[in-house]
């Protein structure tokens, strides 16, 4: 009984019906000449989706291979489930950034609750434990009531995910910027913690042995056809409409705790979980790594709905679901860990020594396609690129300091921009403290997260600031690296490598290209000289907003070591008394910055310059002097300037303020956003061991017990404000935002 | 004096709880699976917070019928020391082990810090070792924590010193500022705030470590004292 | 089979903060004449039938659908559905 | 002034992760009969009669109560109620 849309092989092709499913004419030759015939219905899906950008970086495959990948570090980089890096005593830190875009701008709970999903289930397919969530998020500016709603909805998707399966959220950004308006961007970060010897892989091993399916049956969730408006698909076809996916985190939790129990068992030969394209590129994934083959059964497969179609369960992406290769013969063992939790987990079907993946249903052969050609044989896209157009005249435009009037009105506003305003009513949301390591919770320029047995602790951080990628995408690419690393110093640790989650515009347009290829050359270059490498990332394309891009914003997530937890310093002033430094020169640097946009109303000019190796310097004598137990707190200075990052340093302990001199000229002094700059605090009786570790730092002051941030320039002064109430400004801005109506 | 730390389906803070009293108290505890469970040598049992059931139908609902809570019964029902943190509390007010409900926040999100508390009432098994009035910092992490009950249950709760804990800043909407209660006969506790992420000060506060303390002080002077 | 349907709101004189919070989302949206607003739920279950069929759905509200301290409940059993 | 009730459930096809694990409690419970379970949700409120009452309630579905993307709704209005 087949009551699928069984479209003939010879009408997929001359209607051309695989257009609409996503294959070109030329892919869909190169598909027939693999197969040495047409491709029926279901074959033509999980091609086009094994071969769609998401599932086959297509067209970003020649680029990401210019990341460097490989350190003394790095136990597995791109390719797993997730990166993984060695931190000693035979453990290693797991990691990978994953986006939902597009998922979030359609239904913004489940979108965002569903992206903390999948990119839990990337880290504990590898056998780790999930310790630690990071986010980073962009939304239009808060004017509308539905930017409102996608950022407010969002954050609640992401907190009922996360709170639930218990893995705190630690950090992550969020940005604001009307390119983001109609696509949101949601990325989710996930880091776990795990032994050397229990690092699991995806792949199909040992012919004969089982392919168990585990967690949640499977439904109509998110199934690809999107563009699948067309009539002619029969009566069914409302019925048939990608339902969208729903996370369940209950059964998430109950999944972890059993894949988690599942590795120590010598039965388990692979694991990996079911992200886009299903059982589809889980199971052809899996046997190409091992180069093996995959036979299933798709009658064994739970289903949550009736009369799924071969196409449907192929290509569903039903949420919480994962695929096992375990030894012949003692399936039971396995099965009963996760009977023990309350899940199912069946056997589907087995590895094969023929390199094909064949799909059976009803006993019927429903697809039969050679492995490789689904994963390491995907086509590559080599798209051209061009110099955006804008990017010229951004060039040739002098460096211009933005007219201020007044400096104090500027730095409040500049608190209360959204973009720079306190997050705490989205990470207040965040379980951020379960599992009792959080040491510096959200708030901070890197989180930090103790591993309990040792005397060590892990920092992380996202990190993107894609004005500056936007203005000059290789210099914004290099910034973005080396913000992170600085996130991470200011913390007191070691960078050791990062996950980049690539979010752009439509490729082809060759201008949206070319952002993609200098910005992954300036991030290439910045990984090099910070010692930090890729180990892991996710590319999501085609993100426009009213018909145009949104800004080029590659994000960095970067994870640190703290070799003892000594070492963990705080990003604020601590104490009155202490000396306030600031290391690094100013320049007029208000290409892409805060003040130019919020004086101007747009962003334009050079992108603030960098120089690799003086800040791989600074950052090295910043960590030295940390470990030499010489400074208080350490931050680093990014949007907003100087003026933004000493309120900043305020907020957090009651009653301190600061006294300030500066000299130049004020606007600059105050408010550029050069780059490679700290703003750290040493305790009286210091500063010379200090200045003797530290180059280029400069003494601007001191803190103070008056509660007032004061700021002199030239001997005049020209801030005087009360510092509760300017935390007032920065605390209620995104609240008040979020209240008022448009 | 032996810990039961149960684990229901979707727990998640267990763990911490057990690291709390085993790793940080140093007493003996175990992690119990809610199902086969034999609870009878232990000396007291904590319920943990997190999301049993993934807070399905009502918070704690149904770890509150499941087989375990049964035993719980008999053990609250017998004078052992019963300790619901977070979704603990919740199971044990839908169990009928403590009066009242806790409804959604007053203003419907979940919420994660330190809340300032103050101990009502130092007459009890577990916080024989807090001076009364005294504010502690306890994170609170949760969505429905308001604590409701009707007008009579309140005025016995008053009479007979059932409140224990307080919130110094109501932030959930509690009625009366309830953070925590206690049963009448002073050995079944539920509270919101999570004590068992206060007992290091590395992490923010150890105010929480006394609660454990007071439990095994209790327990002693009741059990080793006259042996 | 029979389709049940349980029914279960808030109880007189319990605060309903959701309910609260859509009258209030409510006005701003200009809809002025919105005088209260109370959030219940709906269990809907496709019981087999039998001749204990209601008794044994109130149990399964005493036990565990309903909690009688915030909630009060209605069964109501309806069509039939094949199974 | 009238009572309306608005009936939201989940689309067909769309996960009921709630209704699932209320299914495999009553289970537990003994309740074997039962197969299927899901949750909605239904909204009270009272609204000052009009006679675009239920063309506005229509509007509030549309603009807040549900979510058109995985919810569907019904308007019921029922009986009226002194203000
Ligand atoms: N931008 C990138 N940089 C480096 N590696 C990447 C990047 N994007 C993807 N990868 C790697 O490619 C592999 C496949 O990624 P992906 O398809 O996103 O995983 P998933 O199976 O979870 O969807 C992963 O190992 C990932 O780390
Ligand atoms: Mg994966």
């Amino acid at each position: 009984m087949l009551l699928t849309h069984e479209i003939s092989p010879e009408i997929i092709e001359k209607d051309a019906i695989y257009r609409d499913m996503g294959l070109s004419d030329e892919e869909f030759q190169l598909v027939k000449s693999i197969l040495n015939r047409r491709p029926n219905f279901t074959e033509t899906g999980i091609f086009s989706v094994m071969w769609s950008e998401h599932c086959s970086y297509k067209t970003s495959k020649p680029l990401l291979k210019k990341f460097p990948t490989k350190a003394p570090q790095v136990l597995q980089g791109p390719g797993e489930g997730a990166g993984v890096i060695d931190i000693g005593d035979n453990q290693a830190v797991v990691f990978k950034i994953e986006s939902h875009n597009h998922p979030s701008a359609v239904e913004p709970y489940q979108g965002a609750a569903t992206g903390v999903g999948g990119i839990i289930r990337d880290v504990f397919s590898m056998g780790a434990r999930p310790i630690a969530l990071l986010n980073s998020l962009r939304f239009g500016n808060m004017t509308t009531d539905h930017v409102k709603y996608l950022f407010s909805e969002v954050v609640n998707g992401i907190a009922g995910y996360g709170n639930c399966v218990g893995v705190p959220t630690v950090g992550g950004e969020v940005q604001f910027d009307d390119c983001y308006e109609d696509n949101p961007l949601v990325n989710a970060m996930c880091v776990g913690l795990i032994n050397h010897d229990e690092i699991q892989k995806g792949i199909a091993e040992g012919i004969g042995n089982t392919v168990l399916y585990a967690g949640a049956p499977t439904g109509r969730d998110g199934i690809h056809g999107a563009t699948f408006a067309s009539g002619d698909l029969g009566e069914d076809a409302t019925k048939d409409r990608p339902a969208v996916q729903v996370g369940d985190p209950f059964m998430e939790k109950l999944l972890i705790e059993a894949c988690l129990e599942v590795i120590h068992s010598d039965a388990l030969v692979g694991m990996q979980d079911m992200g886009a394209a299903g059982l589809t590129s889980s199971a052809s994934e899996m046997a190409s790594k091992a180069g093996t083959g995959l036979e299933m059964d798709l009658d064994l497969v739970p289903q949550r709905e009736q009369k799924m179609s071969a196409y449907e369960l192929m290509l569903s992406e039903s949420q919480e679901r994962m695929l096992l290769v375990v030894k012949k013969g003692r399936e039971q063992e396995i099965i009963e860990v996760f009977q023990k939790y309350g899940l199912q987990a069946v056997a589907v079907g087995s590895v094969i020594q023929e390199k094909v993946f064949r799909i059976k249903q009803h006993g019927t052969i429903m697809a039969n396609i050679p492995v490789d050609a689904l994963a390491e044989e995907a086509p590559v896209n080599h798209l051209p690129s061009q110099e955006a157009y804008y990017y010229k005249t951004f060039q040739q435009m002098e460096n211009t300091t933005p007219l201020v009037e007044d400096h104090a009105d500027v730095l409040k506003q500049l608190l209360q921009q959204p973009t720079i305003a306190s997050k705490e009513w989205v990470y207040d949301q965040y379980d951020s403290m379960v599992q009792t390591n959080t040491v510096v919770s959200p708030g901070s320029d890197a989180a930090v997260i103790r591993i309990k047995g040792t005397n060590k602790a892990l920092a992380m951080t996202t990190d993107c600031n894609s004005r500056y990628i936007y203005l000059d995408p290789e210099t914004g690419g290099k910034i973005a690296v080396a913000e992170a690393a600085r996130n991470i110093i200011c913390s007191g640790a070691k960078p050791l490598g990062l996950t980049d989650g690539l979010n752009f515009g439509n490729p082809t347009n060759p201008e949206v290209f070319w952002q993609m290829e200098k910005s992954i050359e300036g991030m290439s270059a910045a990984c090099t000289v910070l010692d930090t490498p890729v180990i892991s990332g996710n590319v999501s394309l085609y993100n426009q907003s009213k018909g145009k891009a949104i800004f080029p914003t590659p994000v960095v997530g970067m994870v640190g070591l703290h070799e003892s937890l000594e070492h963990i310093t705080p990003n604020h002033f601590q104490a009155a008394g202490d000396t306030i430094y600031v290391i690094g020169d100013t320049d007029k640097a208000f290409g892409g910055s805060e003040v130019q946009n919020l004086i101007l109303g747009k962003y334009e000019g050079k992108a603030p310059s960098i120089n690799l190796q003086l800040e791989r310097k600074r950052q090295q004598q910043v960590l030295t002097a940390i470990h030499h137990g010489v400074i208080s707190s350490a931050h680093d200075l990014a949007e907003g300037g100087l003026a933004v990052g000493l309120a900043e340093s305020l907020f957090q302990v009651a009653n301190l303020g600061a006294s300030i001199q500066l000299t130049g000229e004020p606007t600059v002094a105050l408010f550029s956003e050069t780059q490679s700059r700290f703003i750290v605090t040493v305790k009286k009786g210091k500063e010379a061991r200090f200045l003797e570790l530290v180059e280029d730092a400069y003494e601007i002051g001191k803190v103070t017990n008056d509660q007032t941030l004061s700021i002199g320039v030239n001997g005049s002064n020209i801030i005087k404000e009360d510092v509760h109430q300017l935390r007032e400004l920065w605390k209620g801005a995104i609240p008040c935002l979020l209240k008022s109506r448009a | 004096m032996r810990f039961a730390v149960i684990m229901f389906p979707g727990s998640n803070c267990d763990y911490d709880m057990y690291y709390a009293v085993k790793e940080i108290l140093g007493k003996d505890a175990d992690l119990v699976w809610y199902e086969n469970s034999n609870l009878s040598t232990y000396d007291a049992i904590l319920l943990p917070g997190g999301f049993s059931y993934g807070d399905y139908l009502r918070p704690g609902a149904v770890a509150a019928a499941s087989k375990v809570m049964n035993q719980i019964k008999e053990h609250a029902a017998k004078g052992k020391p019963i300790l619901g943190v977070c979704n603990g509390f919740q199971v044990l007010t839908e169990a009928g082990l403590l009066p009242g409900a806790l409804l959604r926040n007053q203003n419907l999100s979940f919420m994660c810090h330190y809340e300032s508390l103050y101990v009502e009432s130092d007459q009890t098994l577990f916080t024989s070792e807090y001076n009364p009035g005294e504010v502690v910092r306890f994170p609170i992490a949760h969505g429905e924590g308001n604590y409701f009950c009707d007008n009579n249950t309140l005025q016995s709760l008053k009479a007979n010193n059932q409140i224990v804990f307080t919130y110094q800043q109501n932030p959930n909407g509690s009625v009366e500022d309830i953070a925590g209660i206690i049963n009448e006969s002073g050995n079944v506790l539920g509270m919101m705030p999570h004590p068992e992420r206060a007992v290091e000060a590395m992490l923010g506060s150890d105010d929480g470590l006394r609660l454990f303390k007071s439990l095994v002080r209790n327990w002693r002077e009741t059990y080793v004292a006259n042996a | 089979m029979k389709k049940v349907y349980v029914h279960i709101t808030l109880k007189q004189g319990v605060l309903d903060p959701q309910g609260k919070a859509i009258q209030a989302s409510l006005h701003s949206l200009g809809f002025q004449e919105v005088e209260d607003a109370r959030v219940g739920k709906v269990i809907e279950l496709h019981v087999q039938d039998s001749p204990h069929l209601e008794a044994n759905v109130q149990e399964m509200c005493q036990k565990l659908l309903a909690n009688p301290v915030i909630e009060d409940y209605r069964i109501e059993v309806g069509e039939a559905v094949r199974s």
